[in-house]
């Protein structure tokens, strides 16, 4: 296996060739053939990651391969180097992987649209970037891509650009995003300016010259960054928005590109974080918090997407609070387990809203069960598997989270996550039973809902499996195959010694609490014991307070949204108007006056011109002739 | 005095007065007869300057293709319009012999008193026979030393061509244009569409189910294709 | 250069012309005989056995008629214009070399009264010069039917005179050379094709450039079918409508001689010119350019004559990406050859 | 005189080019003025060519050549200029243009 070391350029250049061919020819020459050309190529970047893996698995050392150096200035370079180890194999193969069923999704979801072949552009560009932003090993390297895939989900998302909430939502996205970015590239500059190097070994290796302050600030900066892109409390709001994008597009941005960027990135720079206590407490801080709040939001959605959106933004929290805790393994198990429910989860719902045509609000859906049997049961496997029901992916990863903060010192934040928990499994279950179970809500009379076509259902039987099965690789919990394949990439780090007592303890207590969430919504949803209306009134301002969003969106847009127009609207009236065009058409009009007294020189006679030049040569020539220069001589 | 002397006042003196025919003759075609008259004993000096090939290229180029299309563009002309000669501008038939003349006395003082030379050059009569001959040398030196000027010529002819195609038939070749614009453009996103913002009233007519409330009673408005909210084709789309 | 050379190189020319002269009268009988016979007529057979002596009854008769000026013609033009097509028409042939050089008076002859490096090149701007007796006669004559042939004839000329150009290049590259003395010599060569030894005669190795040179060649003499300036039908013999007498006579023979210097060049570009056995090389090449004499006659009794867009896009769109295909293949050939490739 | 010098093809050159510049100030007939920018553009070419000859080098004759080409790209947009000038004012002659004032 060891041969995929030159060849691992083939894993970003497949998409990236199948990127350029759509965008450049696709307009006049493929549009419908696109997904021949973006399927094939996401596949062999997929089959292509495989060997990598297998090698790095095997040997236990990363693989390098050197393409060339970007940027060569002096003692600066900066090389484009492909970087693979247990890390990024694993987030390889969940990237391609995922890609490539959401690609092959995508051709029966999107078909018909008149932008296929965009669609089709932008998919493997996105597939692109997050590839090398995984396979960097340098920061400027992974920053250039981090913006790239910024840039390809601001595409995606706003891929309906015709749709003003669509094009509303890409532009929310990116510039919450750029928010993030900018405090992530400072940090990127701060390490430069302080280490001199942007090498992933180099730094990595220096970092514990630098002070402590100097550290949490970097460390801190950084997580700027994955707060933005991975969309944690106060940055999260362009996630749910991103729902306006295609569907394939969520379950991709969701599961397998963008928001696990900031997880992966706080990984896999965790030697820094390591040297910070600080940031790592206020990483698990924010992590718990999001958690805690996108859990919440969540029970009050209506519309499916959004849902599953905010359970994203609550699963990354999770992710971060393993991360803030130290427990990276957890962390990285947790989104590899995470891309398939939640991958899953959206695309199912896609395949709900396409049996539907284009319903989203689950108010109106119901009894599903009966028409869609293969969305259904997919469903509720990605729903169980995130609710973290026994033996599915999610229990055991989510369970390794609360474990590891509980045993780092953080109780207060292990106690936060298992509340979450309990919304989680609450929010989860009540969309299946809103949309598959009780009455039929929907209008029966045009509407005839059915499973999809094979296109989009392989995808969600794999899926459905992945989301079933992928967490006994991590089994039994911190001793599992997973662990040890990726405990070489954090050797060194402080480890702390779970005893089984703790381990059993903790997995009968979440796995309780995930029973009383889907008893909860059982009850409130199926049984009808409980009206969910009625709870509604009862908690009043809490209600309202979730149901919108925490006023997040609000007070951005009092806070920030508004000042900033009002500042920018000043410019635009006192100084834009006022001093500079003033100024700009001052000149102008100086220059006008001046013309006036000059255009009496113009005759618009070609002749007068001719002689002009003819009369200049001739004083040029004499003037040479006199002045003796030595132009003849 | 050397033959060759006297063939090149010959040949000089045909070009000199060819040349002022072409300025002093009323009709522009005896103008462009004294041009090609001038032309090729020009083109008899070269042969007497070792530059055969420039000598025949100037017949090929000049006499037989520019002056030829001169005459064309004369004779299409309408030949009541061209203006005389004398057209009653006597003043400026003066300025311009005055300066004809001033420049002729500069120049030939700069001849005259000419002292300045570049050192001599390789290709010597000899070592220009030693390759086969004037043609060859030319060769040998445009595509190696002068390789991209020569190209950099190339596109200028191109360039050449098509405006004159657009100075001919500026309909064909806009057409053209637009096709290939609308062929090879590449767009990113262009954001035309409905305000959220807006009534629900206002919106257009729900089409097949396609409006509708999403979640949060915001009004989504699902526009799969151009055609349902745009009149016009968005900068460079085909429609299918 | 030496003066006997000089004077000898005079002879020669002069010698050449007269020949040319003489071989031009018959050929007007030649191609009367031979289209009346195509036509199932007898043709001229009245004066002289076989009619032989038609030509000079000819030329007397055109000489001792009216020269008659038009009024409204630009006089000294177009007292001009048929003299430039007759003086240009037979200086091609100064450079098609006749053989290799002959003893004559214990003097050694070169069979040709010039060789410079650009022979080819001459050849073509001389064609390209010959243009100037049909437009000045053209618009000499104060006649719109005149004006519209010349101004076809100005079009048509330059068009396939590049087709002309273009057709040689590939010549030019095999041999390295534009002197056609050299390209005679390149052509004495065998050319070894699988099991067979052909002589290395360039309709051989280009076959499509000789079909194109063929074509323009015709079209260069605006003869049959592309006779399109002196069209009779529609233009009324076109540029040499009001010319009568010995200056029509020029225009006359100044046609019958291009073909004659064109039936040589091409002889000698691709049939191997003086190449052949048994007998001496003068003789073939006459034999060769009385082949293509002999088509150019036969093309005018067979086909009919083109549409004037159908003369210009066959210039333009046929004959030019054919021409440039050529040199292409050709270029590659020769890369190949030598090892570059 | 006896021998032929660089001189002699300069001064042809000056010739040639000042009765081109004659031409183009006098004339107003807008072809009239086209053909003695080509007989000036020829007067250059002159002199390259006595440069060439004296110094025996070859870059004279290559950039005579380039002018020869620059001339011929001229011709075709001028004439073409032309052609559109007595199309749209039915006129060639040049006092008659005065666009270039507006």
């Amino acid at each position: 296996m060891e041969w995929i070391a030159d060849w691992l350029f083939i894993i970003p250049l497949a998409p990236l060739v199948a990127a350029a061919v759509n965008f450049l020819l696709g307009r006049w020459w493929i549009r419908d053939r696109a997904h021949w050309i973006a399927v094939p190529a996401v596949g062999i970047s997929f089959l292509a990651s495989i060997p990598a893996f297998l090698a790095v698995a095997r040997q236990h050392g990363p693989l390098t391969q050197h393409l060339y150096t970007w940027i060569p200035a002096g003692d600066f370079q900066v090389p484009v180097t492909l970087y693979v180890d247990q890390l990024t194999a694993v987030m390889l193969l969940v990237v391609t992987g995922v890609s490539f069923l959401v690609h092959l999704y995508s051709v029966g979801y999107i078909d018909g649209d008149s932008g296929y072949h965009r669609f089709f552009a932008y998919l493997p560009l996105f597939v692109f970037s997050m590839v090398m932003l995984v396979l960097a090993s340098n920061f400027l390297v992974l920053f250039v891509f981090w913006e790239a895939v910024g840039l390809c989900s601001y595409l995606l998302i706003g891929f309906w650009f015709r749709r003003r909430s669509a094009a509303d939502a890409a532009k929310k996205a990116f510039i919450v995003n750029r928010i993030g970015d900018f405090g992530f590239g400072i940090g990127v500059m701060l390490l430069f300016v302080t280490l001199g190097t942007l090498n992933y070994a180099e730094v990595f290796e220096r970092v514990e010259t630098l002070s402590a302050g100097t550290v949490t600030a970097i460390a801190l900066l950084l997580f700027t960054g994955a707060v933005g892109k991975s969309a944690q409390v106060p940055l999260f709001v362009w996630l749910p928005d991103a729902m306006e994008g295609p569907t394939p597009v969520s379950a991709l941005i969701h599961a397998a590109t963008m928001v696990t960027a900031g997880i992966f990135m706080v990984a896999r720079t965790h030697p820094i974080f390591v040297a910070s206590p600080t940031a790592m407490l206020v990483v698990a801080i924010v992590g718990a918090i999001t958690a805690f709040i996108a859990a919440t939001i969540a029970v009050t959605q209506y519309d499916i997407k959004r849902v599953v959106a905010y359970s994203t933004v609550s699963q990354l929290g999770y992710m971060a609070i393993a991360l803030g805790a130290g427990a990276w393994i957890a962390a990285i198990f947790h989104l590899f387990t995470h891309a398939f429910f939640k991958a899953l989860l959206f695309l199912g719902s896609g395949s709900v809203m396409h049996g539907l045509h284009d319903e989203l609000d689950m108010r109106r859906m119901g009894g599903l069960k009966r028409y869609m049997p293969l969305t259904y049961w997919t469903f509720l496997i990605g729903a169980a598997a995130n609710a973290g029901i026994l033996p599915l992916a999610g229990f055991w990863s989510k369970d390794e989270i609360i474990v590891g903060a509980w045993v780092a010192g953080y109780p207060v934040i292990a106690l936060i996550a298992l509340a979450a928990a309990f919304f989680t499994s609450l929010y989860m279950f009540r969309a299946v039973f809103m949309t598959f179970h009780g009455e039929e809500r929907f209008d029966r009379a045009h509407l005839h809902p059915h499973d999809p076509p094979w296109t989009m259902s392989v995808p969600l039987v794999v899926l459905a499996a992945g989301a079933a099965l992928a967490g006994f690789v991590g089994v039994p919990p911190e001793q599992g195959w997973f662990h040890h394949l990726l405990e070489p990439v954090f050797e060194g780090t402080a480890h702390h010694e779970v005893s089984p007592v703790t381990t059993l303890a903790f997995g009968a207590i979440s796995t309780v609490i995930a029973l009383a969430g889907l008893y909860a919504a059982a009850a409130a949803y199926v049984l009808g014991a409980i009206s969910p209306a009625a709870v509604a009134e009862r908690l009043g301002p809490l209600y309202r307070l979730a149901y919108n969003k925490w006023y997040f969106d609000d007070i951005y847009q009092r806070l920030i949204v508004e000042p900033a127009r009002g500042f920018a609207t000043f410019l635009w009236r006192q100084i834009d108007v006022g001093i500079i065009d003033a100024a700009v058409n001052g000149a102008a009009s100086l220059v006008v006056w001046t013309s006036q007294l000059w255009r009496r020189a113009q005759t618009g006679l070609v002749a007068n011109y001719v002689l002009a030049i003819a009369l200049g040569t001739v004083i040029i020539v004499g003037a040479y002739l006199v002045a003796g220069s030595n132009l003849f001589r | 005095m050397a033959i060759e002397v006297l063939i090149f006042y010959l040949l000089a003196g045909v070009a000199i007065a060819a040349a002022a025919g072409v300025v002093l003759a009323r009709n522009p075609v005896h103008s462009a007869v004294s041009l090609v008259l001038s032309f090729v004993n020009v083109a008899a000096i070269y042969v007497m300057l070792r530059a055969e090939f420039l000598a025949v290229a100037q017949i090929i180029v000049y006499t037989g293709a520019i002056i030829v299309l001169v005459l064309f563009v004369l004779m299409l002309v309408q030949q009541q319009d061209l203006p005389e000669f004398h057209g009653g501008r006597p003043l400026r038939r003066a300025v311009g012999f005055l300066l004809g003349l001033a420049l002729l006395a500069e120049v030939a003082a700069a001849i005259l008193t000419r002292s300045l030379r570049g050192a001599p050059g390789s290709w010597t009569p000899e070592a220009v026979a030693a390759v086969g001959g004037n043609i060859q040398a030319i060769g040998r030196e445009l595509y190696s030393v002068y390789m991209l000027p020569i190209q950099a010529t190339a596109l200028l002819l191109l360039a050449a061509t098509i405006g004159a195609l657009f100075l001919a038939r500026p309909e064909l070749i806009e057409e053209r244009l637009a096709i290939a614009r609308r062929l090879f453009t590449i767009s990113l996103a262009h954001p035309r569409g409905v305000d959220p913002l807006q009534p629900v009233a206002e919106l257009p007519a729900p089409q097949d189910g396609q409006l509708k409330l999403a979640g949060g009673d915001r009004a989504l408005v699902m526009a799969r294709s151009a055609e349902e909210f745009t009149e016009q084709p968005a900068w460079g789309e085909i429609r299918r | 250069m030496d003066w006997e050379a000089l004077i000898i190189s005079y002879l020669f020319g002069f010698v050449l012309l007269n020949v040319l002269l003489l071989l031009m009268a018959y050929m007007t009988w030649f191609e009367r005989r031979l289209v009346a016979f195509f036509q199932d007529r007898i043709g001229p057979n009245r004066t002289g056995p076989f009619g032989l002596l038609q030509p000079i009854a000819d030329a007397v008769k055109l000489i001792s008629k009216e020269d008659i000026v038009p009024a409204n013609a630009d006089r000294l033009i177009f007292l001009v214009a048929p003299l430039l097509s007759f003086v240009l028409a037979p200086l091609g042939a100064l450079v098609v070399p006749f053989g290799e050089s002959i003893t004559l008076f214990g003097r050694q002859i070169n069979l040709y009264v010039i060789d410079i490096n650009v022979a080819a090149l001459y050849f073509l701007a001389v064609g390209s010069m010959g243009v100037y007796g049909i437009i000045l006669g053209g618009y000499a004559s104060g006649n719109r039917y005149s004006l519209l042939g010349a101004l076809r004839s100005t079009a048509q000329v330059i068009s396939y005179e590049l087709v002309l150009g273009l057709s040689l290049v590939g010549i030019f590259i095999l041999t390295g050379s534009l002197s056609l003395v050299e390209i005679l010599r390149a052509q004495q060569r065998t050319l070894v094709l699988g099991g067979l030894e052909l002589p290395n005669w360039f309709i051989l190795s280009q076959p499509l450039a000789f079909v194109l040179f063929l074509i323009a060649a015709v079209a260069e003499t605006n003869r049959a079918p592309f006779d399109l300036p002196e069209a009779e039908t529609e233009l009324i013999a076109g540029y040499f409508t009001e010319y009568s007498g010995f200056r029509f006579s020029f225009y006359f023979l100044a046609e019958y001689i291009n073909m004659i210097v064109v039936s040589l060049i091409a002889a000698t570009l691709f049939l191997g010119g003086i190449d052949g056995p048994f007998a001496d090389g003068i003789w073939w090449l006459a034999a060769k350019a009385f082949i293509f004499l002999f088509f150019y006659v036969w093309l005018r009794a067979t086909l009919p004559r083109f549409r004037y867009d159908q003369l210009m896009g066959l210039a333009w769109k046929v004959l030019l990406p054919l021409a440039l295909i050529n040199i292409g293949m050709t270029g590659l050939v020769r890369l190949w050859g030598i090892g570059a490739l | 005189m006896s021998e032929l010098t660089t001189a002699h093809f300069l001064f042809l050159s000056a010739a040639l080019f000042i009765i081109g510049m004659v031409g183009v100030l006098t004339r107003r007939n807008v072809l009239i003025i086209f053909m003695c920018v080509e007989l000036m553009l020829n007067a250059v070419n002159v002199s390259f060519i006595g440069f060439a000859w004296e110094q025996n080098a070859l870059t004279g004759q290559i950039f005579a050549l380039f002018v020869i080409a620059v001339a011929a790209a001229e011709a075709v947009i001028g004439l073409g200029i032309v052609m559109a000038l007595s199309r749209r004012l039915d006129t060639v002659d040049i006092d008659e243009v005065r666009q270039l004032r507006e």
